[in-house]
């Protein structure tokens, strides 16, 4: 019991955290940033690449990872997407490129096998009678943090006005003063800096490989959609939602059954309550 | 007065480290053999085909070796859903294939049930999984129970054919010999999070984890069960485990993880060290076992065609089915469905643990022995 | 010197031209009329104004030059617009319609006195303050609009057509707040359809016809304009 | 039987709010009634109740006997009702010509025997638009987008046609033919319509019959003349000043 | 709306030259046109229903894949024919076109995208599962071929390929096409307009799994394999790569789109681990600087000059 309480927190922590920056972007910008899956991959092999390599102290080498992904995701906006905006699916055709090529990039230069990212914390945890790495715990807490910074920016911030406008008509925001490109260069590059956070802390202990990115923006859709297109919360909720049902049905059934059970609740979540649980009515 | 080359065709997956392998394991042998003089005085040559980890590229690629290139032989192979796949295009063009990394047993057991049509088909670079499985069954019968004293199992393995035609027959098998099976389940290849299946293990009482795994991630598995301390050791057939970088890829944490391998640096054969420096001295990293069976491959098929005399093909496959060579992994000799045959003196199983600071030390079979086992440092 | 400078405006979508030559100017806390048949370039006009359409030609507001500046600070030098349309953020609720208006000046007090200002204005947005904005009816709508151009305390509104869809009872009440609004010291540029309301509160009215300005005059020159009575005004 | 649309306690309610509450009233065969009241006054809901793209709480609306609740708004069109919405939507990304030639292609526009293209171009005629029949539709101009939706609405062939305020947006010039136009639909076809419109003038001349609302409810009901001095009326919606200048 | 000369020149050409392919080429490349050919049935169909009607179907690889394994069990199984399992092929495909077109098809925009994508993923996921069934991750082999010998089934597929194009190009110029268009437009207009929405979506998404399923056998049949792979995220995007190359919403486009992109696979091919990284950023480039596609833009400009506007 412990064990699923556990084990499915930390499972939900990582979910959510790659979600609702994609989350962000879909609701704000109204496109599907398939480049998303990158950006968790990014935030693994910059940590690898400064901690590792360049021999950087951990910490520095995660915020620079961090950073550095942001930053990517600021010129992928700028250079990549904002050209295509236009057109729903070029912004597709020219995001899932990049993942490609991300994706590609590394293989040809970090090869195609899992590296060792360093973790923060190399200790056994036992909370009740559940076995956990600490980087695992370390994983839930940053999750609860920056998830609350995010809100906070949200609700109180004039940013996360811009953002709930820009979210609803862009022109529209441009008649209200709202700096509309430079805001969507920002959503982005947020949403890359937390699925780069998700990289960093989840690294150490999940695949960190060029495949990692495919299957991380898969998640991360299903969430989105379970949770509606653009709702921070739903994300959360999704997020939680997902991380235990799969660590139960893997308790409870099989492992092998966890992907259909995820990929199960999207389809039902669609065609039940087409927006998500917390979607707004037409959202797009 | 130059004969044409004998062209080698190469189908590997070019993206992946144990696809270059094949290319580059076949690149030494040919090389070292054009250096000696060649075959029946004739040049070996070689083409590449990218045959990726895609059916649909791996039909493709052997089509274009053999109806465009015209090779006299196929070597390579890796995923053996893609070798599968490749069998009808590979027997329709009646070109002789070794293959050197699918273990599925399926691959041969055609040249068995219809010779004619199927008997181009060779194994040479790897055992079947029914060897492997065999192998495993010993280790569990003979060193772990027999030498260790355990008695109560987990098996688990990536949920894939070859891993559920396997499964049930080492089950019966190990009960058969007395074991207790307390825990046997597969999980998705892309699982990423084995949290809920090692604390499953961990509370089956298990003393011992069997693991049979090749496209599911090794690493993370590895890494899991050592951030969580799991009370149970584990070992089984682990492909990516073969790997020599494993033990750095994931920090260390595979310490104690014992992996079926037919390749090591060691003295198996009077082959294999000098394989292992010249592979070393060329491309400047060790090679995985698909380098080998490939470099083997190449050595076999110019030793069944000296023996014939000639390309003709049946010819060469009535030579291959007769080859007795030393290879790098020990001894080469072919069952009749065309298959690698295992055992001591031949390609043997061995039984790899990972050891203080990558050490790799051979604990099963006991002939072979090169050190101890240990227990994960947690359990002392 | 005028609050609004235009001089030879042009503007086109494509190849189709839909403003050419067009000059114009607006002083401060004036209430400006621009009339004209449909595609007559009126919103046109006013979106090359407000920066949300390329344009060519002297544009000049408090005596410097628009062109080159963005949608979004043209607002920071104080053009609010209104535009066709509407164009509310239909899954906010009014309340948060209302503060959008005041994006870049986000003191809390000042946005509830102006919203106030608002509510004195249409008293029923008070009672819908948190209704999402797509639920309300059209007219309702138009209300959001007005009123959250006003949150941005504009030295000059663009409105485009503001009596769209308004009862008549009402559209009398918007065309006196318009000219309210005027008379506190903001300046506006309006179009419309409704000429004769138009030409009740207008100072001055711009006739636009096929993206030029075809009359211009005092409201009172132009109500007595016999093309204008006839075209516009029906009679 | 000689009513075409018979309204029976309709009622609808958005949460607390009753946007249209026990509303009843008849539109005659060939006849044209418009709606009065104030923003909000529950006009539009009406409209999409009538044809099925809300579900009403309460009540029903039979047409031509047939209880339109039953239907799909796609059905409902198909009975011959049509109708046009209060902000245009045009078909994005296609020809003036070929959002009308959709309509068309509605199994009444089809029974009517004649081509699309031939179809469509003669009711763009009749809205004055076949000189735009290539352009982009969402290119038109507001006013042009107006008659776009009438001339869709037509094409299905309605027997009654609801026009959400089609007016709005429109300048006096514009405003006359379109009056002409719905009129001579009127004479002509003898189609019958309920019409949504806030300019009084315009709407005063076109109207025969007055259905008065107020907060979803019927305050009166009549011949357009009374319905203007009815003080309810008066009170709610036209202001006690502006009697004459309607009534002129 | 006819064709011009200009227009029926270059098609004429394009197809002479597919006719000569097992001329000009070897074998082998007679082989790599008979998938090109395949995918090109492929991304037409796809365009017809999610070009037209600007949803995009990204479960399309689960009806490739209903009639790819429904063919192939039959086969593998009871010894059918392929000639009967094409029929199957079809026959299930449009069953489960229906069957997941009556859920999904009131989602707009990207749901609808995303519940296909997830009703694939299932698919896949559930190949794996019911492995006794499937052959899981090995899928099925041995199959029988349609036609022995490779040329005549290259001209087999040929004919399909031209036969189906011609269909769908008719269906997308006929009032299919407008209405299609229109409900990708807005729905409740549609709906006002009196046209039954639901009917054409589903109609059409039928249509379009069709020539999917019809594909699948072909292809298994081809391959005398099947696999998973073919239900794969990388399978939907090679379609959809296809179709926005060759220019979204026009069947020309997608047809040309296949053959281009499966000729650039092809010459790619000694790019080793580099090729997909090339074809990524060759993509790309056709994104920024092509837009509208490769093919679709030349078809229309050897079309009618579109008569002058009026004012
Ligand atoms: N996005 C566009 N693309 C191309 N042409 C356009 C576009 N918007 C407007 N036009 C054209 O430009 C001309 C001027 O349009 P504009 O919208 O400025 O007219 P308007 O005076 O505001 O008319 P209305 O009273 O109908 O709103 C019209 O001929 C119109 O068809
Ligand atoms: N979906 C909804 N949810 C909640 N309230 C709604 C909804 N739709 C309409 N309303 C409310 O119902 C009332 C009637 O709206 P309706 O659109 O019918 O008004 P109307 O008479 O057409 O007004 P107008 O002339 O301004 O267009 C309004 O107060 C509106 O806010
Ligand atoms: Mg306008
Ligand atoms: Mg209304």
């Amino acid at each position: 019991m412990t064990e699923i309480l556990v084990h499915g927190a930390v499972t939900s922590a990582i979910y959510a955290m790659l979600a609702v920056g994609f989350t962000l972007v879909c609701g704000v910008a109204r496109i599907l940033n398939l480049a998303h899956g990158a950006f968790y991959m990014l935030g693994a092999y910059f940590t690898y690449v400064f901690a590792v390599l360049l021999g950087l102290p951990l910490l520095l080498a995660a915020v620079a990872a961090i950073a550095a992904t942001a930053a990517v995701g600021w010129a992928v906006e700028r250079w990549l997407i904002r050209p295509q905006r236009d057109s729903n699916m070029a912004v597709m055709m020219v995001t899932m490129a990049f993942l490609l090529v991300m994706e590609q990039a590394v293989l040809v230069v970090f090869g195609s096998e899992v590296i060792n990212v360093p973790a923060f914390v190399d200790r056994k945890f036992s909370l009740g009678n559940a076995d956990i790495g600490g980087q695992q715990l370390l994983t839930l807490a940053m999750a609860v943090v920056s998830l609350l910074a995010l809100w906070l920016l949200i609700q109180r911030t004039r940013m996360g006005a811009a953002i709930l406008a820009l979210s609803q008509d862009p022109l529209a925001a441009q008649y209200m003063g709202i700096p509309v490109n430079r805001a969507y260069g920002m959503v982005v590059a947020l949403s890359a800096g937390f699925a780069a956070l998700a990289g960093v802390m989840a690294g150490p202990f999940l695949s960190t490989s060029p495949q990692m990115a495919l299957p991380a923006l898969t998640k991360a859709f299903a969430i989105v959609i379970v949770g509606g297109l653009g709702s921070l919360s739903g994300g959360v909720l999704a997020a939680v939602l997902l991380g235990y049902a799969e660590t139960i049905v893997a308790f409870l059934v099989s492992s092998s059954w966890t992907e259909v059970v995820s990929l199960g609740a999207v389809l039902l979540t669609l065609l039940l309550r087409p927006a998500g649980l917390r979607g707004k009515r037409a959202a797009f | 007065q130059a004969q044409p080359p004998i062209k080698i065709g190469i189908n590997a997956p070019i993206q992946v480290q144990v696809g270059r392998d094949i290319r580059d394991g076949a690149q030494l042998a040919v090389d070292e053999i054009n250096a000696k003089g060649g075959v029946l005085g004739r040049q070996l040559s070689m083409v590449v085909a990218d045959e990726t980890e895609d059916p649909e590229k791996g039909i493709s690629a052997i089509k274009k070796l053999t109806a465009d290139e015209k090779v006299d032989v196929l070597i390579g192979g890796y995923t053996s859903g893609v070798t599968l796949a490749q069998l009808p295009h590979i027997t329709r063009a009646k070109t002789i294939a070794l293959t050197v990394g699918a273990a599925s047993p399926a691959i041969t057991a055609k040249v068995k049930q219809n010779y004619d049509t199927n008997k181009y088909i060779f194994r040479t670079g790897v055992l079947n999984s029914l060897h492997l499985a065999n192998g495993l069954l010993g280790y569990m019968t003979g060193f772990l129970h027999g030498e260790l004293g355990l008695k109560k199992f987990a098996i688990v393995g990536e949920s894939a054919k070859w891993v559920q035609d396997l499964l049930p027959y080492l089950k019966k098998s190990a009960q058969d010999k007395g074991l207790e099976i307390v825990m046997a389940e597969t999980f998705d290849t892309g699982t990423t999070n084995f949290s809920p299946l090692l604390s499953k293990v961990k509370n089956s009482g298990a003393e011992y984890m069997v693991v049979i795994l090749s496209h599911a991630s090794s690493d993370i598995l590895a890494k899991q069960w050592y951030d969580a301390r799991v009370p149970v050791p584990y070992g089984g057939i682990d492909v990516k485990s073969q790997d020599t970088d494993f033990f750095e890829r994931v920090g260390g944490k595979s310490l104690s993880e014992v992996a079926i391998n037919f390749i090591v640096r060691a003295p198996l054969s009077e082959r294999t060290l000098p394989f292992f420096e010249a592979f070393e001295g060329r491309y400047k990293r060790e090679p995985v076992y698909t380098g080998a069976g490939a470099y083997d491959s190449v050595y076999a098929y110019a030793d069944a065609v000296t023996r014939a005399g000639k390309l003709d093909t049946d010819a060469v496959i009535k030579a291959l089915e007769t080859i007795d060579m030393p290879v790098t992994t020990g001894r080469m000799q072919l069952d009749e469905s065309h298959d690698l045959k295992a055992g001591a003196g031949l390609v043997n199983l061995l039984f790899v643990q990972w050891q203080e600071g990558g050490k790799r030390v051979i604990v099963w079979p006991k002939e072979a022995r090169t050190g101890d086992y240990v227990k994960p440092q947690w359990m002392n | 010197m005028s609050l609004l400078e235009i001089q030879g405006l042009a503007a086109s979508y494509g190849k189709a031209v839909a403003l050419e030559s067009v000059s114009l100017q607006v002083q401060p806390g004036e209430l400006v009329g621009v009339l004209g048949p449909n595609g007559a370039g009126k919103t046109t006009l006013l979106k090359a104004i407000s920066r949300t359409l390329p344009s060519q030609g002297t544009l000049a507001f408090q005596g410097q030059s628009l062109h080159g500046r963005e949608a979004h600070e043209v607002v920071g030098l104080g053009i609010c617009h209104c535009p066709e349309g509407r164009r509310l953020f239909p899954e906010l609720t009014v309340r948060k319609n209302l503060e959008l208006g005041a994006y870049l000046r986000p003191s809390r007090a000042e946005v509830e006195a102006d919203m106030e200002k608002v509510f004195a204005l249409f008293p029923i947005l008070r009672e819908r303050l948190e209704q999402v904005v797509s639920t309300l009816s059209g007219g309702q709508q138009q209300f959001v609009a007005i009123g959250r151009a006003l949150m941005g305390r504009p030295r000059l509104l663009l409105l485009d057509e503001p009596s769209v869809g308004i009862a008549h009872r009402l559209k009398i009440e918007i065309f006196d707040a318009i000219r309210a609004i005027a008379a506190s010291g903001v300046a506006v540029l309006m179009a419309e359809q409704d000429a004769q309301n138009t030409l009740r509160v207008a100072e001055r009215v711009y006739v636009l016809e096929n993206g030029r300005v075809a009359r211009q005059g005092s409201s009172a020159e132009l109500a007595g304009d016999d093309h204008i009575r006839r075209i516009y005004l029906g009679v | 039987m000689s009513s075409i649309l018979e309204v029976q306690g309709l009622t609808k309610r958005f949460g607390g709010l009753t946007a249209v509450k026990d509303m009843r009233f008849d539109v005659g065969r060939g006849e044209i009634v418009g709606i009065l009241g104030p923003n909000g006054a529950g006009k539009t809901t009406l409209f999409n109740l009538l044809t099925s793209f809300i579900r009403p709480d309460e009540g029903r609306a039979l047409f031509n006997g047939v209880d339109l609740g039953r239907h799909t708004p796609a059905q409902v069109v198909n009975l011959g009702l049509a109708r046009t919405f209060q902000l245009c939507r045009p078909f994005v990304g296609m020809s003036v010509l070929e959002n009308v030639m959709v309509a068309c292609y509605s199994p009444r526009g089809r029974a009517s025997g004649e081509g699309p293209r031939e179809r469509s171009l003669r009711m763009l005629e009749d809205v004055g638009l076949a000189h735009k029949a290539d352009t982009p539709a969402e290119l038109l101009s507001y006013g042009d987008q107006r008659r776009l939706e009438i001339a869709r609405a037509l094409a299905t062939d309605p027997l009654l046609l609801l026009l959400d305020e089609p007016f709005a947006g429109l300048g006096s010039s514009e405003i006359e033919p379109l009056s002409a136009l719905i009129r001579r639909l009127h004479g002509e076809r003898g189609l019958s319509i309920l019409i949504i419109e806030h300019k009084l003038r315009e709407f005063m001349q076109l109207v025969q019959r007055v259905v008065a609302i107020d907060f979803g409810e019927l305050i009166a009901v009549g011949d357009a003349q009374d319905i203007v001095r009815h003080p309810k009326v008066v009170e709610a919606y036209i202001g006690k000043s502006e009697v004459d200048l309607v009534t002129a | 709306m006819k064709i011009t000369l200009r227009q029926g020149a270059l098609l004429a050409a394009v197809l002479a030259l597919l006719v000569a392919v097992p001329w000009l080429g070897s074998g082998y490349m007679t082989g790599v046109f008979t998938v090109c050919l395949i995918y090109a049935i492929w991304a037409m169909s796809w365009d017809f229903f999610s070009g037209l009607t600007g949803r995009e179907n990204f479960g399309y690889p689960l009806f490739i894949g209903i009639g790819a394994y429904a063919s192939a069990y039959l086969d593998a199984n009871y010894g059918v024919s392929p000639w009967i399992g094409i029929l199957a092929a079809i026959g299930t495909a449009a069953l489960l076109g229906v069957a997941i077109g009556f859920p999904t098809l009131r989602l707009k925009g990207p749901y609808f995208a995303l519940a296909t994508l997830a009703a694939a993923a299932i698919a896949q996921r559930m190949l794996l599962i019911l492995w006794d069934i499937t052959g899981g991750e090995e899928g099925i082999q041995g199959l029988t071929p349609l036609v022995y010998d490779s040329v005549h089934y290259y001209y087999f597929v040929l004919a399909t390929a031209v036969v189906s194009g011609v269909v769908l190009v008719g269906l997308s110029r006929s009032r299919w096409g407008v209405l299609l268009r229109a409900i990708r437009g807005d729905e409740a207009s549609c709906q006002a307009a009196g046209i039954n929405i639901t009917f054409y979506k589903i109609a059409a998404l039928v249509i379009s799994a069709v020539f999917a399923g019809l594909g699948g056998a072909l292809y298994a049949s081809y391959q005398m394999q099947v696999s998973p792979q073919i239900v794969s995220v990388l399978m939907l995007v090679a379609v959809v790569t296809m179709v926005y190359v060759g220019g979204l919403g026009s069947v020309y486009g997608a047809a040309g789109g296949a053959i281009l992109l499966s000729l650039l696979g092809e010459m790619l091919r000694s790019a080793g681990e580099y090729r997909l990284l090339v074809y990524a950023l060759l993509l790309i480039g056709v994104i920024f600087f092509l837009r509208g596609g490769l093919v679709a833009p030349l078809w229309r400009r050897l079309g009618p000059t579109p008569r002058e506007v009026a004012p």
